[in-house]
């Protein structure tokens, strides 16, 4: 049985008459020691997703529907003060923006060992004592004198890894990254997702991975859903899915990626419109007003997900592409060469 | 994050309680409202703070109330009563010119400091009053004096009138003989005001020692007179503290009193500024009387069972014209026109306390030299039309001045006399344009130089003569009044210069009757200014000039 | 830090300087004059000039102010028209007493405010945010003369509760060491002053507190709700930590910095709201004093006061700077 | 790639089913607030009070059933007795002290107290919107001179605003006289600077947001950045301001008469000035204060409750 298992979850938000489902339907599962990639542009519903597992999401206005077993029990209907104890210890997360993920006014020692008394039971100097070995093991030099300094006073990267340092403390069985590495410089982002893979590896985590970057998912997922208007696209494992996309979403999506060998002179080739030019999923896709295939058949009702081609390579297109796309980093799926080219040290 | 809910709602409710517990918490403090039995303490609501404590640097009533209970002069008005009856002096006579005064001074007087009393230490008093140099020639400090006696041995300022006071000379221990260079009729009136209270013989010489000083912009009072210490009077209180954070004088009884000694040991003044302040003190018992009560509270105290004993009236309010200001006012039709058309009867009825009387004249009548025989004026809209009409004025406009945020014993509510008058006026046909404002100054300011056409003002008696009223406002050209009438100005100056008594009173009459004749303005009412206290108090006989003497206070 | 420190204090005597013209071209505008106030009913014209004369009120205004000038250097801030006495001791002998009201009433504000502001924001738009709102609202609709009175007639009058006027019950009295009753009875042991001073304190004050109250329900309000949707707080909950370490560490921490501000800055209305307080207690302080002083044109008090406010001014706002930078690691930096 | 002719059937579908879609990125910053206002509680709570105020003052004293200043009853109404005329047929908020007609003279008081209200608020905010203004184009505009002179207006305003208010007021209302204007400029005076610190402040952080930056990368001129840029998206706090000033303006003019600075005309008094007249005769006749006395805390928090509402439908922090 999968770690975690998410069915049909729906999250709704705002009441009476004026509901909008951020996420419609979303189904994935993560195993044991697995990285997921939950992957889609600004919007698509995916932050949602993951505050829907971590039970962060105001209590009002919103309505949760579907399952989401986490090692057999559904986290949505937990109560509060179950998601406490599970939160921190069980399942962890990680935030895109480090500086303010951090309290401002807080030295960086106290946000880690509060953790480490909540969860651990640990108190003064025991508490300062992990508290910076595992500053120390995230990469953070000095790790005593960081311990007492605030998080303004640390570089982008170091926050990040502080950051992964609370996240990790209680070694949680599903580790999950909210574009943990979008805020950071490129050369920080690689160390990060190096740092990520070394912890999951280690620690036989698993780890779901939002992200927006294709470089990222490259790198690091094992499998991959492609998340559109609040629902699943496309889903497959990576290296099905980097072959051959079938969404004209996710083939879109990888087709806009740069190409340093691309001839000259061959313009970029990305998706029109944004996320706001849909329609409803229940008159049809969400995504015809933007797509280059689209037909009437797309505008009748939600198409269901199907396996056209392989075998666990779900797309939800009534004219799925058939065409591969010839990306630079299909060939070298190690975050050391991803998209963005970065070098780890 | 719906977590926190609960936790939030107790801390808030804690923070409720605790501010609510708090705010209860205070009951079990002892009021000593109703338990009289064996109080030594008896406090007195003032409407205002003394200026000084030695009396002869002051002229406000706040200041008298406090030091006439420790300072005693040498002719005192009988309780309850507006007659002039021995106080230190047993007796007092003048002779036939009415410039020399001879006073019989009473025996076995102590002062509170040990000193005697004698004829030489009310001498004392006089030539240091006479004698009074620098700061203290400024009108700031002795105001009476130069009011009763005019100016001083060594005049500073050349602008100061030649003294009236000639000497003080003590022929033997107990026979003080003052002469003043002109009759006046101030005297003896004069003698029996509360800054000519005679000090003791050592504290002058104390007093002598600090001066007044008037540098920079203001004029500092000397430390003597706002601290205890110094001054000793013969009175049945001495000063003890003056606490001027808690607004709080404290006297206490004076066992070597010569007449009858203070019931109560401890006597507190404390000043609430205002009417409501006072009431409420009063009913919360935390004071045991106030003075000036509203006449609306006087019903409301006396059903919950306090005392609210009437002064009688030694006061007029009067609506005052300033003609040069208005040349509309000159014609005398005008001004008939305008005292026909107040409704005195009605203000009376419904504003004043009880007891409050009509005024026909510029004196309540029970001064001597109150004339049954003045020109009336009733209450007659139609009549005041048609006057306005005869003299070309039916479009009259007035400017009409009022204070506001003031209670005088005569005007308790200025404004609502001022709204009555105006809707009165304005039935009649004029138009009043109201102009409020604050007391002191800007009030006193407009009015005594003439900036109103129209004004409130009012006085009470320091002393029961006929010229402490008309004498203050018609013996000359004033700026207030801004009209010059020679038969109006000979007839009061006449009177003045009377010497023998019963031929100055009909000679106040005629005055009388040409003022009102002349009628420069409306007397409207005399109001009894009404004084509380509490249940448990047994309260000092009241006294029309408001010289209350507390030493009567007992708790039952 | 300490540069700050001297750097605000330099620039206090230009301002103060420019703030002493501008005072005595202005009261030269106000009508009447400190003669007319010391005269009273009896002033007549000559007595006036007197005393003008007397108090060099009639030379040019220049000349006026080169004299103020000079005794200000000293230290001397002249003698109060009113009561004639020296302007300092006048306000020694009040100003604790406002200070201790102030205290007291943002002291209330504050144990009130903060947990109602804190709560409104969490039930926002819900009754409760909007009862809390409007309760802390009304306290500052009604005219604080009206709630005065009505706290007095409830408290005082009708339940016998608490005093109604005052700072002291007659005969009690604390020995005088800073001047705020309470304090003085701790210090010289007189405690039956302290509980006096207390119980004469609370009508005042929970009166004055209506004004500060609603400034910190607002900006705690305002404020929580900004943290709360900060990415701090989340992570915070995201770590599983128990509700109270939320609250306080995470968002109440944050939330309340803009609130020190604020309540920093209340010196002047609170000053307002005294005037309206002292005056329906009597209670000796600054504010019914000054006010006074207006209508008595109490000249060198009136001065003196500004000069002095500006001062307190000056002074709190560096103090809040400095409580900022010592709450603030991000300030203590900069 | 499947070559799909688009047809135009097809086309219309698409427009027809992405219009029925609910967007919310075509409505404006103004638009969103508007939304947000209605669905505020306190926001309509408010907008209901204001609005039944301002009929009552604007239409009420048509109605009002007798002379609001004419004495008519004076001889029924005993102050010196606590003898007092409450609610009956004839007049149905009772009579005054001085026997006048309590209901048109609380229908009369709406008008007044609305007038000072908004004069006042007009005084202040147009006095104080041009010295911000000012001081914050001046910064904006930079420059060694522009931010001279923008610190030196705020040095002002620090003082005026250090100073109490009502005090402030006070002192005007004593070189002007007293009379309703001086009232209402005493109240407008104390509110300038508050105006002038909120419009300064806004334009200096709106300043610095992006926008502003790029039109200037841009080369606009910095005045036309600041006059069609900076100074309309400064407006909306000033907005709110003026909104809770109405509440303050009513609440220090009834203070300004308690202190008896208020307006002389008792024909038509506001609302402040028939509390301090009544509340003397409170234990007598509690009524004839709480007329006055709901109409202003009630009024006030309306205007109060409206602004609040406003400030938060505007603020973007606040949002979700």
């Amino acid at each position: 049985m999968a770690l975690l298992s998410v069915d049909e979850l729906t999250v709704t938000f705002g009441g009476r008459g004026r509901a909008s489902k951020a996420v419609d339907g979303v189904s994935f599962d993560v195993d044991q020691g697995q990285v997921v990639g939950l992957v889609g542009e600004s919007g698509c519903g995916k932050s949602v997703t993951s505050l829907a597992l971590m039970g962060l999401l105001p209590s009002k206005g919103v309505e949760l529907g579907g399952r989401a077993d986490f090692d057999g029990t559904n986290l949505l209907t937990m109560s509060q003060r179950e998601l406490r104890d599970m939160r921190g210890s069980q399942l962890a997360m990680i935030f895109q923006d480090p500086l303010s993920s951090l309290n401002p006014v807080v030295p960086i020692g106290v946000q880690v060992t509060e953790i480490l008394q909540r969860h651990r039971g640990l108190k003064g100097e025991a508490a300062r004592k992990e508290a910076a070995h595992l500053l120390d093991r995230v990469g953070i030099p000095d790790p005593t004198r960081r311990l007492k300094e605030y998080p303004h006073q640390l570089s982008g990267g170091m926050r990040q890894r502080a950051l992964i340092a609370m996240a990790v403390a209680c070694a949680p069985r599903l580790l999950i990254a909210d574009e943990p590495t979008t805020a950071l410089d490129v050369t920080i982002q690689a160390q990060i997702l190096e740092l990520l893979k070394e912890l999951v590896d280690e620690e036989g985590t698993a780890l779901l991975m939002i992200t927006h970057d294709l470089g990222v998912v490259a790198g690091l997922c094992d499998q991959v859903n492609v998340l559109y208007a609040g629902k699943v696209v496309e889903s497959a494992d990576r290296h099905e899915l980097f072959a051959h996309p079938m969404h004209p979403y996710a083939h879109g999506l990888l087709e806009s990626i740069p190409r340093l060998d691309a001839p000259r002179g061959e313009p970029l080739k990305p998706i029109r419109g944004s996320i706001n030019d849909r329609i409803a999923w229940a008159d049809g896709c969400a995504f015809a007003p933007r797509c280059d295939y689209y037909t009437m058949e797309c505008l009748t009702g939600t198409p269901a997900l199907t396996e056209p081609a392989a075998a666990g390579h779900q797309v939800r297109c009534v004219n799925p592409v058939r065409e591969p796309v010839e990306i630079a980093t299909l060939d070298t799926p190690d975050v050391t060469a991803t998209a963005h080219g970065g070098t780890s040290a | 994050m719906r977590i926190l809910k609960s936790r939030g709602a107790r801390m808030a409710t804690a923070a409720v309680a605790a501010t609510l517990v708090v705010t209860a918490c205070g009951s079990d403090r002892d009021k000593g409202g109703d338990e009289g039995k064996g109080k030594d303490t008896f406090v007195f609501g003032a409407p205002g703070d003394p200026s000084s404590l030695d009396p002869s640097l002051a002229s406000d009533g706040e200041t008298f109330r406090v030091t006439r209970q420790a300072f005693e002069a040498l002719i005192e008005h009988e309780p309850g009563g507006t007659k002039m009856v021995g106080g230190l002096a047993e007796k007092w006579s003048s002779d036939a010119t009415g410039k020399v005064w001879t006073f019989n001074l009473r025996k076995g007087v102590e002062f509170h400091d040990g000193d005697k009393f004698n004829a030489a230490a009310v001498c004392a008093n006089y030539d240091h009053w006479y004698n009074l140099k620098g700061g203290y020639q400024s009108s700031a400090f002795s105001e009476y004096w130069q009011y009763m006696f005019g100016g001083f041995a060594k005049n500073e300022d050349p602008e100061l009138p030649k003294s009236n006071y000639k000497s003080c000379t003590a022929k033997d221990e107990n026979t003080a003989v003052i002469e003043v260079n002109e009759a006046s009729a101030n005297l003896p009136g004069a003698f029996s005001l509360a800054p000519f209270a005679i000090h003791s013989p050592k504290s002058l010489k104390e007093m002598d020692k600090q001066q007044a000083t008037a540098e920079g912009d203001a004029i500092t009072y000397p430390e003597y007179s706002q601290k205890p210490g110094i001054l000793a009077g013969t009175g049945p209180y001495k000063l003890k503290s003056w606490n001027k954070g808690n607004k709080e004088i404290t006297l206490e009884a004076f066992d070597g009193y010569w007449g009858d000694k203070a019931k109560v040991k401890n006597l507190v003044f404390r000043t609430i500024d205002t009417e409501d302040g006072r009431r409420q003190a009063l009913q919360a018992g935390d004071i045991d009387g106030y003075d000036l009560v509203a006449p609306a509270d006087v019903k409301t105290l006396e059903q919950a069972g306090f005392q609210v004993p009437t002064r009688d009236v030694f006061n007029l309010l009067y609506l005052g014209f300033t003609q040069e200001k208005n040349k509309a006012l000159e014609k005398l039709e005008v001004r008939q026109a305008i005292s026909h058309a107040i409704n005195r009867e009605s203000i009376v009825k419904t504003q004043l306390p009880e007891g409050g009387k009509v005024a026909n004249q510029f004196m309540p009548d029970t001064v001597a030299g109150f004339s049954d025989k003045v020109t009336e004026y009733a209450f007659d809209t139609d009549k005041a039309k048609s006057l306005l009409k005869d003299a070309g004025e039916s479009g009259l406009k007035l400017n009409f001045c009022y204070p506001t945020e003031v209670t005088r014993p005569y005007m308790p509510a200025p404004q609502d006399i001022f709204e009555s008058v105006k809707s009165d006026l304005e039935k009649a046909g004029v138009k009043v344009n109201p102009k409020p404002m604050k007391w002191n100054p800007d009030y006193l300011d407009a009015t005594k130089t003439g900036a109103c056409d129209a004004y409130l003002l009012g006085w009470t008696g320091d002393f029961n003569d006929g010229f402490n009223f008309i004498g203050t406002w018609f013996a000359k050209y004033d700026k207030q009044w801004g009209f010059k009438n020679d038969k109006v100005f000979d007839a009061v100056n006449a009177s003045s210069k009377v010497v023998d008594p019963a031929g100055r009173v009909d000679a106040y009459k005629a005055a009388n009757e040409a003022i009102m004749e002349f009628i420069p303005g409306v007397p409207i009412s005399h109001s009894p200014p009404s004084i509380a206290f509490g249940k448990n108090v047994n309260p000092p006989k009241v006294s029309p000039l408001t010289q209350e003497n507390f030493a009567e206070v007992s708790f039952k | 830090m300490l540069r700050l420190v001297i750097r605000r204090l330099l620039q206090l005597i230009p301002t103060l300087l420019g703030l002493s013209v501008l005072l005595f071209l202005w009261l030269n505008r106000l009508p009447g004059g400190p003669a007319s106030a010391i005269l009273g009913e009896r002033a007549t014209e000559e007595k006036k000039a007197a005393i003008n004369k007397l108090l060099g009120l009639d030379q040019p205004v220049y000349v006026q102010y080169w004299r103020f000038l000079k005794r200000m250097v000293q230290g001397d801030l002249g003698t109060s028209i009113q009561t004639g006495q020296p302007v300092w001791d006048e306000f020694t002998l009040r100003f604790p007493a406002t200070v201790e009201l102030s205290l007291m009433a943002i002291l209330i504000a504050i144990v009130v405010g903060i947990p109602l502001g804190y709560l409104a924001a969490r039930r926002r738009g819900g009754w409760l945010d909007i009862t809390a709102v409007s309760v802390s609202l009304v306290g500052i609709c009604i005219p604080v003369f009206f709630l005065a009175l009505i706290l007095k007639g409830i408290f005082a009058v009708k339940l016998g509760l608490l005093p109604s006027y005052g700072r002291l019950e007659t005969g009690i009295n604390a020995t005088e060491v800073t001047g705020l009753a309470m304090l003085d009875g701790l210090l010289t042991g007189e405690f039956d002053a302290t509980w006096d001073a207390f119980r004469h304190l609370i009508l005042p004050s929970v009166t004055l507190a209506s004004i500060p109250l609603v400034v910190i329900v607002r900006m705690t309000r305002a404020s929580v709700l900004e943290v709360l949707g900060e990415d701090y707080v989340r992570t915070a909950e995201s770590k599983g930590l128990e509700a109270r370490v939320v609250r306080g560490r995470h968002v109440l921490r944050n939330a309340l910095l803009p609130v020190v501000t604020a309540v920093g800055l209340l010196t002047g209305a609170l000053l307002s709201g005294a005037v309206l307080t002292e005056s329906v207690f009597s209670f000796e302080g600054i504010g019914k004093f000054l006010y006074d002083a207006i209508g008595g044109r109490d000249y060198p008090v009136l001065v003196g006061f500004i000069m002095l406010i500006t001062i307190v001014f000056v002074l709190i706002n560096l103090l809040v700077d400095l409580a900022y930078s010592i709450i603030d690691p991000r300030v203590r930096v900069n | 790639m499947s070559l799909v002719t688009p047809n135009t059937s097809k086309i219309d579908r698409l427009a027809e089913l992405t219009a029925t879609h609910e967007s919310s990125s075509g409505n404006s910053l103004w638009r969103e607030a508007w939304g947000r206002l209605r669905r505020s509680k306190a926001g309509v709570i408010g907008a209901v009070v204001i609005a039944v105020f301002v009929v009552l003052a604007v239409v009420g004293p048509w109605f009002a059933p007798h002379n609001p200043a004419a004495q008519i009853w004076r001889d029924e109404v005993l102050i010196n007795k606590g003898e007092f005329v409450g609610p009956r047929g004839e007049n149905w908020f009772g009579l005054d002290h001085l026997g006048r007609d309590q209901f048109s003279r609380f229908l009369v008081g709406a008008r007044q107290t609305l007038l000072v209200g908004v004069v006042s608020m007009l005084i202040g905010l147009v006095i104080g919107a041009i010295i911000g203004g000012v001081s914050g184009a001046a910064a904006t505009l930079g420059g060694r001179n522009g931010k001279r002179f923008d610190t030196f207006v705020m040095r002002v305003t620090d003082i005026m605003l250090a100073l109490p208010s009502l005090l402030l007021a006070v002192s005007i209302a004593a070189v002007l006289g007293q009379s309703l204007t001086t009232v209402m400029i005493a109240v407008g005076v104390v509110q300038i600077p508050i105006f002038a610190r909120l419009l300064r402040g806004s334009m200096l952080a709106q300043g610095n947001k992006e926008y502003v930056l790029a039109a200037r990368s841009l080369g606009i001129r910095k005045r036309r950045i600041v006059m069609t840029n900076i100074l309309p998206n400064s407006l909306s706090p000033v907005i709110v301001q003026a909104t809770l000033s109405l509440a303050t303006a009513i609440i220090e003019a009834a203070a300004l008469s308690y202190l008896g600075l208020g307006s002389p005309d008792q024909s038509a008094p506001e609302w402040g000035a028939m509390l301090t007249q009544a509340q003397r005769f409170f234990d007598n006749a509690p009524m004839m204060s709480v007329y006055p006395a709901v109409g202003i805390i009630i009024t006030a928090l309306g205007f109060t409750l409206l602004g609040e509402a406003m400030r938060e439908a505007l603020d973007p922090k606040l949002r979700g």
